[in-house]
């Protein structure tokens, strides 16, 4: 197989089979996984990532306990709870927010971790929470500068089902876009308005819906897709590649742009970068913490500035080629002809726009720009309406 | 052609040992009647005959060759056919279909030349069907035709005929008689499974008589009729019950004007009738002329379009067809036997089923039901059985009026009898009966008031006395 | 008595094979089958936390099993479980909407009961006046439930503090659990209870009877004045409220959220757990209840087989697939 | 708006090809007198073990092949392994008399588990994999063949005398059986094609319309398949109408959301509540084969 070394998601064998380690580990690492699981090629496959490393370097075992329902996070908790062997336990998903609230007062010497859920008040919960609106804005802003130099006004972003934590993904892409207009004016004196069409598919795992809502954006001339949809998303990839294929051509545009993990392997060429959530950062630093002692309550906030946030660079994709790679799903000369095909895309897109998109990540780091962070409902539809989302010319 | 049965042993995988042994032969030409009470294993042996059932023990030689057919298909192979008593068409497929079903399976259509063929078997014997229907909406009598037709395309030189004339009217049975000979002219031979006594006589050239699974006797012509009767069932003991006293006033059911439609075809059309107090309505006629729809509007299972029925005192109703509209064959004795009158047997809205089963197991007393228990399935009894249960829950209703489809339809002569004094003794206590029946010797035994039904309308009625049997018959023919 | 033995023998012989099978899969990909099957049956009754988590996996499939078991008594293949599960759960959420205190909890059970039956009625009659087959009716309005209660959850009923979720139960109108440490609330007796109920129900009333007999002849129901299509909306109706109690429940007896999640995690998937559980138990409402159990324990000691084994989740699918396969042949039926 | 009218229709049609093929399966079990509610489960596993082979021929036993022709050798391990789940559910619902119903429930918790777990662990990654371009087919074709399928299977089961007899095994076995049809074979045999075309179905979503596998690809289609059966009455030809409104509907949805005329909630409701209301304004009651999922035995 050609061009698919999914590496983030890649399973070496070992790491799940603990007992057939020959040297018994100090201790566990418990990762309990959200509905839907591994393979979502998000928080549930980054947390796997950062686990498995912490447990390499700590010299620790790891234990994956999948969710089935909702039903299962607090006897998920309590049985790892209970093992004693738990260096940590960590809860991918904010769903698990009361799960975790509850169990961590049933076994206070246990130390938990929850990524993407707030609580702030207990002595063993770290809570791991990322600003996925800085890191959305910065690809807003990148999308909506692509599609300027290719003369189009249309960017788009398909999205799973309506949950809060997409409203970030949303609300950030289209601060990003804007900002784009006000850079545009700046830079060349022009106005131009873009058209950010949004689609909430309902769903996270399937492809199919995600191609379908993309198709239709296609259509309308939108020529920027960025996709936060879980599984879904593939679709979008599928769309966009297909579309740029149908057109002749082996690159974008059209483009779509990736999330959470380095997705910009999976269409090479058509994806023009991935907002990496790093999940995986914030596990292994919670291990880590928990290991050296220096573990305590409270929150872990990453943004770009703390390098939870980013989008990615060719060196991100080396390094998650190198994984699948040493994990035997990746062929070596795949991953080069994979790095090569993304370099020569990039290098299609004109520096200053990169120079752009680090100018604005300067801005967000030193606190110039303040990328809006919605958590309600009311504050959604009020920034919809600020930031001109789904309007149709 | 020439077919022997040498000691057919059968028992079901139940345990019922239907035949213990019998051995039979048809000549070439011939028409064997097969008489016997229900139960004896008439059906069971002649299935075995065309394939259906596979013997416990026992050879089947065909001109002295040893055969032992698979299928009904490997028997038609052989030259022997079966006309069900129970219909065996498909349903969902046309009557052509049905023919065309053993030419096995290939991807062309049925050929042109299948369909002349059929219909000009179909003329030759006088039958008229429609060959693009749905044989689901086919009246029985024409199912039975097509049955026929199907058998003979399939060049049968052996065909059996199972109480093939339950189903057709008088006309309708002398023409099926007339095919009889003419087969028989043609060097087929016929056998013939039948309860009813006149026909034998008429058609038969041999009669074997069945008897709990053996043979019981052997008869040629010229036949005494009480002589067949006795091999059948042993002694005869009739217990005449004659009716009593003329028909009441009051009438327990009216209707007037009553129109049906079966889609857009109307089926009742403009039906008026009373049955009174102590009064046994026999409405006759073939099969398909709107009787079962006429019953069924009566007791509610089908819409009416127009008209008025009302009914005082409450009705019972015993249908023709008892495991399709009668029974829940799964069910238990029990649970059958209170269908309808379950509220009676509920306190509080729970059903007390000890009080249930003390009222089955009175039911099988008094109607002498043959049965393991009163929680074995209604599957398991005999046909002449289940009908017992069925008119015996019916009349245990203690309604004014009782509708009574085809009551003693493939029923033998004993259960026959018992089922008609039931009716009378009933009628005699007062009740209404509405006895809907295509046997004229039924009707004229036991009917107050007899009409004819054809097309949809009656077109004959009146007190018994007034309605000679050769008027009737030509009614009933749409003469 | 000996239909009920060689039931125990065939489901015996069933979970036997579907185990064997299980473990030979378990030995190819490199786990230890021995230990896998410890960690699954043994650990889940080895403690009462986990015990008591079984059991309440139970309680929800279980009252869904039963919705598709009363339908099939009806004749009916009633896959609408799924559904009115979610607006039982929606109707619960309401009641929290509405009130703040103790009185949630009846409004809660009523709410979400009348919310289900609401919902079957519409397949329901459906069936009845235009002759909609249930299955496409159930299928289709299962799908319509799913996005009118994440819309619901989204909007109206949304919790302000956490929007991920619903308004939760008010503290006094929630089940909390009876062994604290546990997840053992009152849903679980309630549960089992109306199996007995449900049981009771078609063996002893009328309704029942009448439902038995329209589901397997309609002709004789209708011959004899038992009106088929009552007998219909009266499955479909007592369905409805067992799988909208099951919804309720897990609103208001489910710690420790006591609410309703957007994406309805906590509903999701129930309505076809309870087709399994139906299937398994033979359609008889006390042969669900062991069922419902048995699904328990295994959605239990999956998690203690991925940690104490390291046998991936999938196996337990793959072995109930096995285990319901093998209980579909009836191997011992001919004897 | 005209001008979205052709891709819109595209769309629908391309949407539709998946539950066309998956119905056409059911309805052609259905006839004979088999139920088979393992479709979901069988579209999953087609859509793993149709690039699952390829991958294995082409990279582990080093099959050299023309790029062409490795799309149809994914469709055929895909029927294959449709046919060989087939095959069991066939032999369990005929010859052994078993309960369709269960063993269809048994297929789909099957699958689901080894889906998700066949791909762990023959490509040791979690959840989904990418089918590679030379595996890859136009979508086009599939939905052709589809059609095609239809119309064959239409005038197969209603104009020919071999659908006289499949429809005959569904309607009456023990008549069928009598006019020395095998109808267990029968049985078997429209089984295991019914099941290679769910296969298919499944391999479409895989390596045509997408270029995914994931562990829950088919995502409900199975069922919509079903409901589309007795949507078409066991008609193939008014299960390509089904399958159409259905598709249609689906994906007008997303055009309608792109407009932001509503909630998106309420257009994901749209293809359901139009599939009730043509069901219940247009087609109204529809007529099942009478022995489906009833098990035939000789006395
Ligand atoms: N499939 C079967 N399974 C079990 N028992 C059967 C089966 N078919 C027939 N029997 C039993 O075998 C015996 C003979 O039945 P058969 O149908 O041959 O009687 P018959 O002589 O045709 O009666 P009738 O005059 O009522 O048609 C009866 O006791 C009947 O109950
Ligand atoms: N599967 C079965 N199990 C047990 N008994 C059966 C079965 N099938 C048929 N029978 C018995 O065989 C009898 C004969 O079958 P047939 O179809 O000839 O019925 P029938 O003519 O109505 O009955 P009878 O011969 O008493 O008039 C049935 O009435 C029933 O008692
Ligand atoms: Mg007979
Ligand atoms: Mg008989």
């Amino acid at each position: 197989f050609q061009q698919q070394p999914p590496a983030q998601t890649t399973t070496p064998k070992t790491a799940t089979v603990p007992i057939t380690q020959t040297t018994k580990p100090k201790g566990n690492i418990y990762v309990i996984y959200d509905i839907g699981g591994r393979g979502d090629l998000s928080f549930n496959d980054m947390a796997y990532l950062g686990a498995s490393r912490a447990a390499k370097d700590f010299g620790l075992g790891l234990k994956e306990v999948q969710s089935k329902t909702q039903d299962d996070y607090v006897p998920n908790l309590r049985a790892a709870a209970k093992s004693g062997d738990a260096v940590i336990a960590v809860a991918v998903g904010f769903l698990m927010t009361d799960a975790v609230k509850q169990v961590s007062q049933e076994f206070p010497n246990v130390k938990f971790a929850i990524i993407d859920g707030y609580i702030p008040d207990r002595p063993n919960v770290m809570s791991v929470l990322f600003r996925e609106n800085e890191g959305s804005a910065l690809v807003g802003a990148l999308a909506a500068l692509t599609a300027y130099y290719y003369n189009c006004t249309k960017v788009g972003i398909v999205l799973g089902m309506e949950i809060p934590v997409l409203w970030k993904f949303e609300i950030g892409y289209a601060y990003g876009v804007r900002w784009a207009e006000r850079f545009i004016k700046q830079k060349f004196g022009k106005d131009v308005k873009f058209d950010i069409l949004y689609v909430y598919t309902g769903s996270f795992n399937d492809p199919a819906k995600g191609k379908q809502a993309a198709e239709v954006m296609l259509a309308q001339g939108v020529c920027v897709i960025y996709q936060a949809a879980g599984a879904t998303g593939l679709g979008v990839f599928e769309a966009v590649a297909e579309a740029g294929k149908k057109a002749g051509r082996t690159m974008g545009p059209p483009f779509a742009i990736g999330v959470d993990a380095d997705q910009d392997y999976i269409k090479p060429g058509f994806i023009l970068a991935s907002m990496m959530k790093r999940v995986d950062v914030g596990v292994y630093t919670a291990a880590k913490m928990a290991v050296e002692g220096s573990f305590k309550g409270g929150v872990l906030e990453l943004g770009i500035k703390e390098g939870g946030i980013s989008v990615s660079t060719l060196d991100d994709l080396s390094q998650f080629l190198e994984i699948g790679i040493r994990a035997g799903a990746v062929k070596e000369s795949d991953a080069q002809n994979i790095i090569n095909t993304v370099k020569e895309m990039r290098s299609k897109i004109p520096t200053w726009i990169w120079e752009a998109v680090d100018k604005f990540k300067q801005d967000i780091v030193s606190g110039a720009e303040k990328v809006p962070l919605p958590t309600t409902q009311d504050q959604v539809v009020q920034l919809r309406k600020e930031l001109g989302l789904g309007t149709v010319g | 052609m020439k077919v022997s049965l040498r000691e057919i042993r059968k028992v079901f995988s139940d345990g019922t040992h239907a035949l213990r042994g019998v051995s039979l032969d048809v000549f070439p030409g011939e028409v064997l009647a097969l008489l016997g009470e229900n139960g004896a294993g008439k059906t069971t042996l002649m299935k075995i005959l065309s394939g259906i059932y596979r013997p416990t023990s026992g050879e089947i030689y065909v001109d002295g060759r040893r055969v032992k057919p698979k299928n009904a298909r490997d028997a038609l192979k052989l030259g022997i056919a079966m006309v069900h008593q129970h219909l065996s068409l498909i349903p969902g497929l046309t009557a052509l279909e049905n023919v065309a079903v053993l030419e096995g399976a290939s991807l062309s259509p049925v050929s042109t030349e299948l369909r002349r063929r059929v219909e000009k078997i179909a003329e030759e014997l006088g039958f008229e069907i429609e060959w693009d229907r749905d044989v689901e909406e086919l009246p029985l009598g024409m199912r039975q035709r097509v049955e026929i037709v199907k058998a003979l395309y399939w060049g049968a030189q052996l065909l059996i005929l199972d109480e093939p004339t339950t189903v057709l009217s008088p006309p309708e049975v002398k023409s099926l008689f007339q095919v009889v000979k003419r087969l028989k002219e043609q060097g087929r031979s016929v056998v013939y499974i039948t309860h009813k006594i006149p026909e034998v006589m008429e058609i038969a050239d041999r009669v074997v008589v069945l008897r709990r699974g053996l043979k019981s006797a052997e008869f040629s012509p010229p036949y005494d009729a009480k002589r067949l009767v006795e091999a059948m069932v042993g002694e005869v003991k009739t217990e005449a019950v004659e009716r009593l006293g003329k028909p009441g006033e009051r009438p327990v059911l009216e209707v007037k004007d009553l129109w049906v439609y079966d889609g857009d075809r109307a089926v009742v059309q403009g039906v008026d009738l009373v049955v009174r107090e102590r009064e046994i309505l026999a409405i006759v006629g073939v099969e398909g002329n709107g009787q079962e729809h006429l019953v069924e509007t009566i007791v509610g299972v089908r819409k009416r379009s127009r008209g008025m029925i009302k009914i005082y005192g409450g009705y019972a109703y015993i249908p023709d067809d008892r495991q399709k509209k009668a029974l829940v064959l799964e069910m238990s004795l029990v649970e059958n036997a209170i269908i309808g009158k379950e509220n009676e047997f509920a306190k509080r809205g729970l059903i007390s089923w000890q009080q249930a089963e003390r009222f089955t197991a009175k039911l099988i007393e008094e109607f002498g039901i043959v049965a393991p228990g009163p929680w074995s399935s209604a599957r398991q009894l005999s046909g002449g059985n289940q009908q017992k249960l069925v008119v015996g829950r019916e009349l245990s209703r203690g309604a004014k009026l009782i509708v009574a489809h085809q009551p003693t339809r493939g029923l033998d002569v004993a259960t026959t009898e018992y089922v008609q004094t039931l009716l009378i003794k009933t009628r005699n206590a007062g009740v209404g009966v509405l006895l809907v029946t295509s046997d004229l010797d039924e009707a004229y035994k036991i009917a107050d008031t007899i009409a004819v039904m054809y097309r949809g309308k009656i077109v004959a009625y009146g007190p018994v006395e007034e309605m000679g049997i050769e008027l009737v018959g030509k009614k009933m023919a749409g003469l | 008595m000996r239909r009920l033995a060689l039931s125990l023998l065939n489901t015996g012989l069933a979970l036997f094979l579907a185990f064997v099978l299980g473990a030979i899969a378990m030995w190819i990909s490199g786990y230890d089958p021995l230990l896998s099957y410890k960690s699954m049956l043994l650990t889940p009754l080895s403690d009462l936390t986990y015990l008591f988590s079984a059991l309440a996996f139970s309680a929800p499939i279980l009252l869904t099993g039963l919705t598709f078991a009363v339908g099939l008594k009806a004749g009916l293949f009633n896959i609408g479980a799924e559904g009115q599960t979610y607006m039982g759960a929606l109707g619960a959420v309401a009641a929290a909407y509405l009130t703040r205190d103790v009185s949630a909890l009846p409004l809660a059970a009523f709410l979400g009961v009348a919310f289900a039956v609401a919902w079957s009625a519409i397949p329901a009659l459906l069936k009845i006046w235009r002759g909609v087959n249930e299955v496409v009716g159930t299928i289709m309005m299962n799908w319509v439930a799913y996005w009118l209660v994440i819309m619901a959850v989204s909007t109206i009923f949304a919790n302000p503090s956490q929007p991920e979720e619903s308004v939760k139960m008010p503290e006094a109108a929630r089940l909390t659990p009876l062994v604290a440490g546990t997840d053992l609330t009152l849903a679980v007796p309630l549960a089992y209870l109306t199996a007995v109920l449900i049981y009771v129900f078609l063996r002893y009333s009328v309704w029942g009877y009448r439902i038995s007999i329209s589901g397997q002849n309609p002709t004789v129901a209708k011959a004899y004045g038992i009106r088929p299509e009552q007998a219909v909306l009266v499955a479909f109706g007592i369905g409805a409220l067992t799988a909208g109690l099951a919804g309720v429940l897990q609103v208001v007896a489910r710690p420790p959220s006591y609410s309703l999640a957007r994406n309805l995690a906590n509903v999701y998937g129930l309505g076809f757990d309870g087709i399994t559980a139906a299937m398994l138990g033979r359609g008889h409402p006390i042969g669900v209840l062991l069922a419902s159990v048995f699904l328990g324990i295994l959605q239990e000691g999956a998690r203690h087989m991925q940690i104490e084994v390291g046998t991936p989740f999938e196996f337990i699918r793959v072995i109930q697939g096995l285990l319901i396969l093998f209980l579909a042949l009836q191997m011992l039926r001919k004897i | 708006m005209i001008d979205i009218l052709p891709l819109l229709l595209t769309q629908a049609l391309l949407a539709a090809v998946p539950i066309l093929l998956a119905s056409l399966g059911e309805i052609l079990t259905e006839r004979s007198g088999v139920v088979n509610i393992g479709l979901e489960g069988i579209m999953l596993l087609g859509a793993l073990m149709g690039p699952l082979a390829v991958d294995y021929l082409h990279n582990r036993a080093g099959l050299h092949l023309p790029d062409t022709w490795w799309p149809l050798v994914a469709m055929l391990a895909a029927a294959l392994t449709g046919a060989l789940i087939g095959l069991l559910h066939g032999y369990i619902s005929a010859y052994l008399a078993g309960d369709q119903i269960i063993s269809g429930v048994a297929i789909n918790l099957f699958a689901a588990g080894a889906v998700a777990y066949g791909i762990q662990a023959y490509w040791g990654v979690a959840g989904y994999k990418q089918v590679p371009e030379w595996a890859k087919t136009d979508p086009t074709w599939v939905a052709v063949f589809a059609f095609v399928v239809a119309g064959v299977m239409w005038y197969i089961l209603f104009k020919s005398r071999l659908g006289i007899i499949i429809r005959a095994c569904g309607e009456d076995p023990e008549s069928a059986f009598n006019m020395g049809v095998d109808v267990n074979k029968v049985r078997l045999l429209a089984t295991v094609i019914g099941a290679a075309l769910a296969a298919l179905a499944g391999a479409y979503l895989s390596i045509a319309y997408l270029s995914v596998v994931t562990k829950e690809l088919s995502a409900g289609r199975g069922f919509i398949a079903l409901a589309n059966v007795v949507f078409a009455n066991w008609n193939p030809a008014l299960a390509v109408a089904g399958a159409f409104i259905f598709g249609f509907f689906d994906a007008l949805s997303y055009w309608l959301q792109t407009l932001n005329l509503a909630r998106y909630e309420i257009t994901r409701m749209i293809p359901y509540i139009a599939t009730l209301l043509i069901v219940a304004g247009v087609i109204g009651r529809a007529k099942p084969p009478k022995a489906v999922g009833k098990a035939f035995r000789r006395e």
